[in-house]
């Protein structure tokens, strides 16, 4: 296998991470740019996930070991692969990255969510979401005495 | 027994803070009384504490703090006369300002002159700059008591480089203290003459950091402009609060850690000169009171540099004179601008006849400034100028500070008193000062006089007594002394008539021409007058190049830091981001590619 | 073999559903697009578990059988009503429930 | 490097195809203005991810990619943009060149760092042979169940999932305390009755709203047999709210489930997870030590046959703890992700009415 | 109140076909999900005859049947058509008159159009249906009898 | 007979992977919105139908063939359902074909303008 | 002084727990929170979950003071596969901080909050707040590099919206907390990123375990790359210059009670992090951790120091000079760090816990008075003094501690910073450090001349006292200013132990 496709997952990943961050940088909507942010913190999944997968492994959850879906899983490898990096004759990829990315994801949403809020509420109170249009009125704002209690 | 024990113990505590806890009163207190209590009170308490039970030259309470040994208070014959002059200003000062219900200002001014007290009788360098930094900040709120808008800006000015200052001052203190592992006074240097003086190293880092901090303290060349520039600026009041201590414990800083510095003699020197010449064309009285101060601590600078014992007698004599009658004129002046709202030359004139008494201190005070025998500032002066007359190769400078004399006479003996109170009439009638003020300025001319009549308790007090008497009884009233005083005295007074006369103040033409020293006195006048103009109109080129370069600054990094400037408003997110994405690149570039 | 070849197909038919959903040209377009792209991703899933031998994970598929029906739902509603909280218009004869 | 196993040829092809598929789609949404064809395009990606998980064989992480990412993302972002009204503005594209030079530099550098990285696949790198085996080992032992990712999740690493929790709970507090506090006057039933035009979609509803529920509680008691988990399952349980409320009304839903209970239930879900934690500690265990859940007194009295045989030595605290972290995560999860669409939804009347006044 | 009982078998069925656990945990688990998921449903007001057919399983699956046999005509048709030049396609706009009463019979018969290929349901309105068809000559109104006979006879329950 | 039924189950699958092919290719070709609502069904249904059926013959009598009868059924469900959601906000909200005559035949009283009070 | 290593505050069985009850309190007491029937009751849990968490703080002290280092398993399993929390000197002294941080802020919000918010966002107020603090200990105390993400984002995500809440007086709150939202994101996915680099270097997430086994590894473009993702992640996140966009609007604009808990502890916990990769995690001593101290961190930390100085100098509005004056204070820390010498890190870390003080106190002071007068800028405050006095001088002393003026706080740590400096020979930090401090001198003299010495304007709104349960904490965080300004023994052992924990035992 070429280093290029062992490494394109790696390749594919940054190209991602710029993308959503170009996206982030180049609009000044404020949906747009917490679209891009999602997209920047997938990327960070995907990642992560490709740091997990294991040759000829399956998915990290248990086959009863003897069983016939362990032998027909253990018969697509070369037996030595397994017996090195098997588990009860099975190869598993690893699970910890998942187990991370499964957390990033519920962080990657409850941000969305939050950021949408906010987004929300700006356009509420300036009338636009669009990050230059809000900064010509926030400087209007500095010059007005705040609100009294 | 017990009262004995107290004393003790209140012994211990550096007389600063008394004056600093008298101000706690004097903030809070409505009534005059608890006001004059805590006015005249605290001073008078530091001046007990300084002088009982008399300690000399010992560490009395030493502390550790911070890995180091430090001293709180130290006493000895310098911080003496230097302590016994900031008292004197203090309870003079407080007199003097008895009239004013401004609690800020008695507050700040007992703060600073405490915290100049306790610079005085620190004993190491650390307590030293801590109160030295006190003293700024308090000295900063009296500038701000007035009030005013120009005020306010002057005081920002005045905040700005004393902050510096201390800055440097700190810097130094610790640079110098880390070096030699030691902060104590008593420990940084030995016994010289059975004084500790001239103790730090000037070529040293710190040593550098220290000069230069105290340096501005003390308004050397270039650095001086806070002075004449805060101090007419003030209250009526605040210049008398003002004017004795930042620039006295500058000298005192300078006697204790320089003395004997030669380079100190020729900054001394042109100390002396420069201000002449704004002196003669300033229009504001206190501002040339302000330019003469300057132009007194010149002397005072140029005797440490000399650094014998006896110059180091008259730097410190005089910086006690300086403070007394230097505070008398401004006291006048205060007089004049709390009744009639200025003291510009311009307006003035004829207030003798309302003012009598006023006009009176204020003609003890030139006569004392003046160097006129028999009062105050010749006493102190003559020790100078023998001084730099002794020295081998001083020549030069002697004559430099001659001038300096002649200059004094000229704008702050004569022109003072005559265009304030003689002068063409302006027909104001001003009433007479407060009593309050007058008191001040009795007992301040009464000093004066006693001082100049009797200065053998005086010299008791200073720093290398036994010297000082020596002088006493061989130099000070010897003929040629009071002569070469006299003819500086009647050179002047006859230039400056004659120039009235033709209306020509500041004068072209010469005076009269009796002998070589003549020549010389009207020739460097003329020389300076000549001078004058190109030097002016340097000056103004100067001081145009730098507040242009200062406000072109000012605009610029207003342009680029203001909220709506170029780093705030150009500072978006997305540029943030970017920023943050080619740090990260940056990053990665060091530690891949290093 | 033979489900290799359907996996590529399908990916092949993804390819061209996406290439609808890109060029539009309405937005009804894409999410018909989207839509049949949805199915096609259940299809795939289901045929990716037998191709590795692990044909379990159908739940999956399954979940993305119903999530698509509920996001279609909601663009519907935001063309249709431009609300995401109005109900669905109901007939008088609908409140009386027979329950 | 050990001999290719066959498969791996698929697997990595279809790896490629599906993340350039990714990048193209990516591209789109990057070129897009309209930000409703972003929207869409954003669940695509979604999708295509969810599949590529698949085949990477994490299909945990798949199932959440698929509720979320298709799912309530989509959902929420379109309530987004209903609010907010608008396209784009095409920015200048001389100020996206800074950004653009940025951006390829950084990912020149990265790409540049990830040659340093294992291959892909690699069974012998750091990242696989260490800890990560070590769990594949551990778990039967410590843990017994079979999916290794709920029992790292719950058991190795339930402080991570405590954290995660709080987070999704912070994130309904701050929906809340945004869009969940405007009048509710506006949730009023339409004065006029409207045609009915919507037969289809409201049967479909019915009929699909108890087997989704039904299914989320699958999703959530299965989740250490197979992939899923509080996690899923709460999300998936919150897609029946929401839809019940895209077709009945919002109106409805709230009566159903008031949004103060919705708030309340979120907390009430990390008070649980926190809570199972302080038992854990009081009986002497450390916190979440789920071996600790039971007293041993309680614990050898319950029966065997509960998991079908009674041979087994089963780690019953393992299995409660997990079973009852998972119902804490359940309940905030659901809770908040129909809090979030309360806000949103909630808002969105409010916003128009604003707009129709003005 | 026939529907109740089938909406909680099919449920049953539901969790049962999913999981294919026995342990007891499991099946407890499954009650308490049945339960559970029942309260929901009833909390939401959405138990009606529309949200369980079940009991007419048996008559949707004979209709299913029959709809399966149209499905794959109907592909064959409209890949005809895909396959072919554009201008084979004829698009119109048909109203559709249905005899299903229920609702559940309007969405069975709505969808069963929109799942034959070639013809989309875009509008309910009471009885009256919209029908976007891909061939103008099959798609008469009468065509599609058979269908709305068959798909209400199944979901109402009633012999047409 | 596993095998044989394995490669039946490919050929289905197969099979129903050409019908979503052709769908998707009738996505791309079709001239309109309204057309291609018809050729995006064939992968809902022919295509759908077949690959699962193909699946379940591959997977024999388990479990896992009543899962994918269960994907089945929520694909048949839903698909309708969302293509006449979609159809429907369309329509109404004046979505125009490109060919075809297309009949805005409103029959309905309470709706006499094309934008009523629930339109946006 | 309290001596730690006789401290005993908790019951041993509570102590035994204490790391962990620390982070797990106000996570309780948020849910209680907002299960509240009442704000008032809210408050008060907020209170009791802020103090127990504070009491948790101390009772750790003590066990690290007596053992080093306090090491809590989760779930009974211990590291690599478990998570556990790892409290050193260092971790002590900022848990502290935050915990005490986090029961002044409290006790304040009972005021604050009735004016600021409306009234039924306050027990969700008090709960995002909670969990904020949750996050920040959780960050101060995990060992694990990934769970530090998760706290980061408990704390983060609750704050945005906090921030947001801002709006109901100014409404530039909302584009700042998105903006702020937005770059933390960005901060925490740099940091995740780097994470996954280390991981995969080491296959480890423990920070312990991965230091060890980073020790033993060449350094590979995979370590530097999630060096400088980490980094800057963090950077972002600590508001290092030039990442600190949204550090001013975040915090001006927030509700008083979120930029007090903000200004005093948000970026100190970055810092904090930053800190324990850079010198912990990563070998020090690698060429490319040196290499960021001296040629990243370094300028960086000096020039922030310097142009937001300038910057608070150019500013109109008060609560914003306060926050580039935070920027710049985060220079001065970074500065003192950067010097890479145990008296350098005691220094930072001194001027770390000093300035937290500083900036509550003064962010409290001004909430106090602020919230009735509804100024912004500096003009507005004009007489505030007369009006409310006690509010006034409490401002005054944490600004001339700010300032640095000798007997307070702020005077000792740039003292220690300036000393710290000497010693290590980096004379160009002391006169950055001079440079910035006399900047400092300009904007606090502002504001100080604006609040005392100008006169309102006729007509002006009158400012109004705070009320007793404002002053009185703030007043203890005045006296504080000065107490420690006179005898630092108590934060110089905290900061000398931490320096230690971090650099190694060497002297």
């Amino acid at each position: 296998m070429s280093f290029f496709l062992s490494h394109f997952n790696y390749i594919a990943v940054a190209i991602l991470m710029m993308a959503g961050l170009f996206v982030l940088f180049s609009s000044g909507n404020l949906i747009k740019r917490m679209i891009g942010l999602a997209i920047f913190q997938t990327s960070t999944g995907l990642f992560y996930i490709s740091l997990a997968k294991v040759f000829g492994g399956t998915a990290a959850i248990a086959v009863e070991p003897g069983s016939s879906e362990a032998r027909e899983l253990a018969s697509r490898l070369d037996p030595a692969y397994v017996a090195q990096y098997g588990v009860d004759g099975v190869v598993y990829s690893n699970p910890l990255p998942h187990v991370l990315i499964l957390t990033a994801i519920v962080v990657g949403v409850a941000t969305l969510a939050v950021g949408l809020a906010i987004a929300v509420r700006v356009r509420e109170a300036f009338g636009s979401v669009e990050a230059d249009e809000i900064d010509v009125l926030s400087r209007v704002e500095a010059t007005q005495p705040g609100p009294q209690a | 027994m017990t009262v004995d024990r107290l004393l003790d113990l209140a012994a211990t505590i550096n007389p600063g803070f008394y004056l600093i806890i008298a101000a706690l009163p004097a903030a809070v207190a409505r009534d005059a009384f608890t006001r004059a209590v805590a006015l005249i009170g605290g001073p008078v308490l530091g001046l007990l504490a300084m002088l009982y039970p008399p300690v000399s030259g010992a560490d009395v309470s030493r502390q550790l703090f911070l890995g180091f040994e430090l001293s709180l208070y130290r006493s000895d014959s310098l911080s003496l006369i230097f302590g016994l002059g900031f008292v004197l200003a203090a309870v003079l000062g407080g007199i003097y300002s008895m009239h004013r219900r401004d609690r800020l200002q008695d507050a700040a001014g007992l703060v600073y002159a405490g915290a100049a007290l306790g610079a005085i009788f620190a004993g190491d360098l650390i307590t030293l700059v801590l109160f030295a930094e006190l003293a700024t900040l308090a000295s900063a709120l009296v500038v701000f008591a007035a009030r005013t808008g120009p005020a306010y800006r002057a005081g920002l000015r005045f905040l700005t480089i004393q902050i510096i200052a201390g800055l440097l001052l700190t810097a130094g203190a610790a640079l110098y203290g880390v070096e030699k592992g030691t902060f104590l006074i008593a420990e940084l240097g030995g016994l010289w003459n059975g004084l500790i003086v001239g103790i730090i190293d000037p070529t040293s880092a710190g040593g550098m950091l220290i000069l230069a901090g105290v340096g501005i303290k003390a308004a050397f060349p270039l650095v001086h402009n806070w002075l004449t520039d805060a101090y007419p600026n003030t209250t009526e009041t605040g210049a008398v609060v003002l004017s004795p201590y930042t620039t006295t414990m500058a000298v005192y800083l300078l006697a204790r850690f320089f003395a004997g510095y030669d380079p100190l003699i020729w900054i001394g020197a042109a100390m002396t000169i420069y201000p002449v010449f704004f002196a003669v064309m300033e229009n504001d009285l206190r501002k040339v009171l302000a330019y003469s101060t300057n132009n007194q601590i010149g002397f005072m600078v140029c005797a440490v540099g000399i650094g014998s014992t006896l110059s180091i007698n008259g730097a410190a004599a005089h910086a006690v004179a300086h403070i007394v009658f230097k505070g008398l004129l401004f006291m006048a002046m205060g007089a004049i601008q709390l009744r009639l709202g200025t003291t510009k030359a311009s307006e003035l004139g004829g207030l003798h006849r309302t003012m009598p008494w006023t006009a009176l201190a204020c003609l003890v005070g030139a006569a004392s400034i003046s160097a006129l025998p028999f009062f105050a500032g010749y006493t102190s002066k003559t020790m100078i100028m023998t001084a730099a007359e002794s020295g081998p190769g001083m020549f030069v400078v002697w004559l430099m500070l001659l001038f300096a004399s002649a200059g004094v006479l000229e704008h702050s003996g004569i022109k003072i008193p005559f265009m304030a109170f003689f002068s063409h009439d302006s027909g104001k009638r001003p009433e007479e000062a407060p009593y309050n003020m007058l008191l001040a300025m009795g007992l301040s001319a009464g000093l004066c006089l006693i001082i100049g009549l009797y200065p053998g308790w005086f010299y008791q007090l200073l720093p290398f007594r036994d010297q000082a008497q020596e002088f006493l009884v061989q130099d000070l009233f010897s003929l040629s002394h009071i002569l070469q005083q006299l003819q500086l005295l009647t050179f002047a007074v006859l230039a400056f008539m004659v120039l009235w006369w033709f209306g020509l103040y500041p004068p072209e033409k010469p005076g009269v021409i009796l002998d070589v020293e003549w020549i010389w006195r009207k020739g460097a006048p003329m020389l300076g007058r000549a001078l004058s103009k190109p030097a002016r109109a340097g000056g103004r080129f100067v001081s145009v190049l730098t507040s242009s370069a200062i406000g072109g600054i000012q605009k610029a990094s207003r342009q680029v830091f203001a909220a709506d400037g170029l780093v705030s408003r150009k500072l978006p997110l997305s540029a943030t981001a970017i920023l943050a994405l080619c740090i990260l690149g940056v990053v990665m570039l060091f530690s891949m590619f290093r | 073999m033979l489900l290799a070849a359907g996996a590529a197909g399908l990916l092949a038919a993804m390819a061209m559903v996406i290439v609808r959903a890109i060029i539009g040209p309405s937005h009804y377009d894409r999410i018909l697009a989207v839509n049949s792209f949805g199915t096609k991703t259940v299809l795939l899933l289901s045929l990716v578990g037998f191709l590795f031998g692990r044909p379990a994970f159908l739940d999956i598929a399954i979940v993305y059988a119903l999530i698509n029906f509920v996001t279609t739902i909601a663009l519907m509603k935001f063309f249709r009503y431009r609300s995401l909280a109005q109900p669905l218009g109901l007939s008088a004869g609908e409140e009386a429930r027979d329950g | 490097m050990t001999a290719l196993p066959s498969s791996f040829d698929v697997t990595l092809a279809l790896d490629i195809v599906l993340l350039v598929m990714l990048l193209v789609v990516a591209g789109a949404v990057a070129r897009t203005r309209s930000l409703l064809a972003a929207i869409i395009m954003f669940s695509v990606y979604s999708l295509i991810s969810a599949v590529w998980l698949v085949v990477m064989d994490a299909p945990d992480v798949a199932f959440t990619e698929a509720v979320v990412g298709a799912g309530v993302s989509t959902i929420i972002l379109l309530g987004a943009i209903l609010l907010t009204r608008g396209e784009a503005e095409r920015p200048d594209w001389r100020r996206l060149i800074a950004p653009a030079l940025a951006c390829i530099a950084v990912g020149g550098l990265l790409v540049f760092a990830a040659i340093g990285l294992p291959g892909l696949g690699d069974a012998a790198s750091p990242a696989n042979a260490y800890v990560g085996r070590a769990y594949l080992e551990a778990t039967p032992k410590d843990i017994g169940m079979p999916n290794v990712v709920t029992a790292v999740l719950s058991s190795y690493r339930s402080f991570d999932t405590l954290g995660e929790t709080t987070v999704i709970f912070a994130a309904g507090v701050g929906v809340a305390l945004m869009l969940g506090f405007g009048p509710r006057a506006s949730l009023a039933p339409p004065s006029a009755v409207i045609g009915d035009h919507h037969v289809v979609p409201r049967v479909a509803a019915k009929l699909l709203i108890p087997l989704v529920a039904l299914f989320a509680f699958y999703v959530q008691f299965h989740g250490d047999l197979g992939a899923g988990g509080g996690f899923q399952a709460g999300v998936i349980m919150a897609a029946a709210i929401i839809l019940h409320a895209l077709v009945f009304g919002l109106r409805e839903t709230m009566a159903a489930i008031p949004p103060r209970v919705a708030r309340s239930l979120a907390s009430l879900g990390v008070l649980l997870y926190a809570g199972i934690g302080v038992i854990c500690m009081m009986n002497g265990g450390g916190f979440l030590d789920y071996d600790y859940l039971f007293p041993p007194s309680v614990e050898q009295q319950i029966p065997g046959w509960l998991l079908g045989d009674s041979e087994h030595a089963h780690h019953w605290g393992q299995h409660f703890g997990i079973m009852l972290i998972e119902l804490g995560v359940l309940l905030t999860v659901s809770a908040t992700m129909v809090t979030i669409f309360y806000g949103f939804g909630g808002r969105t009347v409010e916003a128009a009415r604003q707009e129709a006044k003005q | 109140m026939t529907y109740l009982p089938g909406l909680i078998l099919a449920l049953a069925a539901f969790w049962f076909a999913l999981s294919g656990e026995t342990a007891p945990l499991f099946l407890m688990l499954g009650a308490l999900s049945v339960l559970l998921t029942l309260w929901l449903v009833a909390r939401l007001k959405i138990i009606d005859r529309d949200a369980s057919p079940y009991h007419h399983a048996p008559n949707i699956l004979v209709y299913g049947g029959w709809l399966l046999v149209e499905i794959v005509k109907a592909n064959l048709a409209v890949i005809r058509r895909i396959l072919g030049p554009t201008h084979a396609i004829d698009p119109v706009m048909v109203n559709v008159t249905t005899t299903a009463r229920t609702n559940l019979g309007k969405a069975l018969f709505a969808n069963s159009i929109t799942l034959t290929p070639g013809t989309v349901t875009v509008d309910v309105d009471g009885d009256r249906l919209k029908v976007h068809a891909l061939v103008r000559e099959t798609s008469t109104a009468q065509s599609f009898a058979p269908m709305d006979r068959k798909a209400a006879s199944a979901a109402d329950g009633r012999k047409s | 007979m596993d095998s044989v039924l394995s490669w039946i189950g490919g050929g289905f699958v197969v099979a129903g992977v050409a019908l979503s092919l052709l769908g998707a290719i009738g996505v791309l070709r079709f001239p309109d919105f309204y057309t291609r609502i018809h050729a995006a069904s064939i992968t809902d249904t022919g295509g759908a139908s077949l690959v699962l059926l193909g699946l379940c013959l591959i997977a024999g009598l388990t479990l896992t063939t009543l899962k994918l009868v269960f994907v089945w059924v929520f694909v048949m469900l839903t698909t309708p359902v969302a293509a006449n959601a979609l159809a429907n906000a369309a329509f109404s909200s004046g979505h125009k074909p490109r060919i075809g005559t297309f009949q805005i035949v409103r029959t309905d009283e309470r709706r006499k303008t094309p934008r009523g009070p629930d339109a946006p | 002084m309290i001596a730690f290593e006789t401290l005993h505050a908790a019951p041993p069985a509570l102590t035994a727990h204490a790391p962990l009850l620390m982070v797990v309190a106000p996570l309780i007491a948020a849910c209680a929170a907002a299960l509240a029937p009442s704000a008032r009751v809210s408050w008060m849990i907020s209170v009791t979950g802020s103090v127990f968490a504070a009491w948790m703080a101390l009772a750790v002290a003590g066990e690290v003071a007596r053992r080093g280092v306090v090491d809590y398993v989760i779930g009974g399993f211990a590291p690599p596969l478990g998570i556990a929390l790892h409290i050193d000197g260092l971790g002590v002294m900022v848990a502290l901080l935050v915990s005490s941080a986090g029961v002044m802020a409290s006790l304040y919000s009972g005021h604050s909050l009735t004016t600021e918010v409306g009234a039924e966002k306050h027990t969700l107020v008090q709960s995002g707040f909670l969990l904020c603090q949750t996050g920040l200990l959780g960050l101060v105390a995990t060992g694990d590099a990934f769970n530090a993400f998760v706290f980061l984002e408990v704390s983060s995500i609750g704050t945005y919206a906090l921030v947001a809440i801002g709006e109901k007086r100014d409404r530039r709150a909302l584009p700042a907390a998105f903006n702020y939202l937005i770059m933390g994101t960005i901060g925490a996915t740099f940091y995740v990123i780097g994470i996954g680099f280390l991981y995969a270097a080491t296959g480890t997430l423990n920070m312990a375990d991965m230091a060890a086994r980073l020790a033993t590894l060449d350094d590979s473009s995979v370590v530097q790359a999630g060096f400088a993702f980490v980094v800057v992640g963090l950077g972002i996140k600590a508001a290092m210059f030039p990442l600190h966009g949204w550090l001013p609007g975040a915090y001006s604009y927030a509700p008083s009670l979120i930029s007090i808990f903000l200004a005093a502890t948000a970026t100190k916990t970055s810092i904090y992090l930053m800190a324990r990769f850079v010198f912990d995690v990563f070998p020090y001593g690698a060429a490319f951790g040196q290499a960021f101290v001296t040629w990243v961190l370094a300028p960086l930390a000096a020039t922030g120091a310097i142009v937001c100085s300038l910057q608070a100098v150019f500013e109109k509005e008060i609560r914003r000079i306060l926050a580039f004056s935070s920027v710049a204070q985060v220079g001065f820390i970074l500065l003192g760090l950067s010097l890479a010498t145990v008296g350098g890190a005691s220094a930072g870390l001194f001027y770390l816990g000093a300035h937290a003080l500083i900036k509550i106190t003064l962010f409290m002071a001004l909430g106090g008075v602020a919230l009735s007068l509804g100024a912004r800028r500096l003009g507005e405050f004009a007489g505030v003094a007369r009006e409310a006095p006690w509010s006034a001088t409490a401002f005054a002393i944490g600004a001339a501690s700010l300032a640095g003026v000798p007997l307070t706080l702020g005077f000792l740590a740039k003292w220690r910073l300036i000393e710290a400096a000497l010693q290590a020979g980096a004379i160009w930090v002391v006169v950055v450090l001079a440079i910035a401090s006399l900047l400092t001198f300009l904007y606090v003299g502002r504001m100080l001349e604006a609040i005392f010495f100008r006169a309102a304007p006729a007509g002006a709104p009158r400012a109004r006292e705070a009320p007793v349960g404002v002053l009185a904490p703030l007043w203890v965080l005045a006296g504080l200013n000065i107490w420690f300004g006179l005898d630092a023994s108590l934060p110089e052992q905290l900061a000398n132990s931490a320096a230690r924990a971090l650099l190694g035992a060497a002297p």
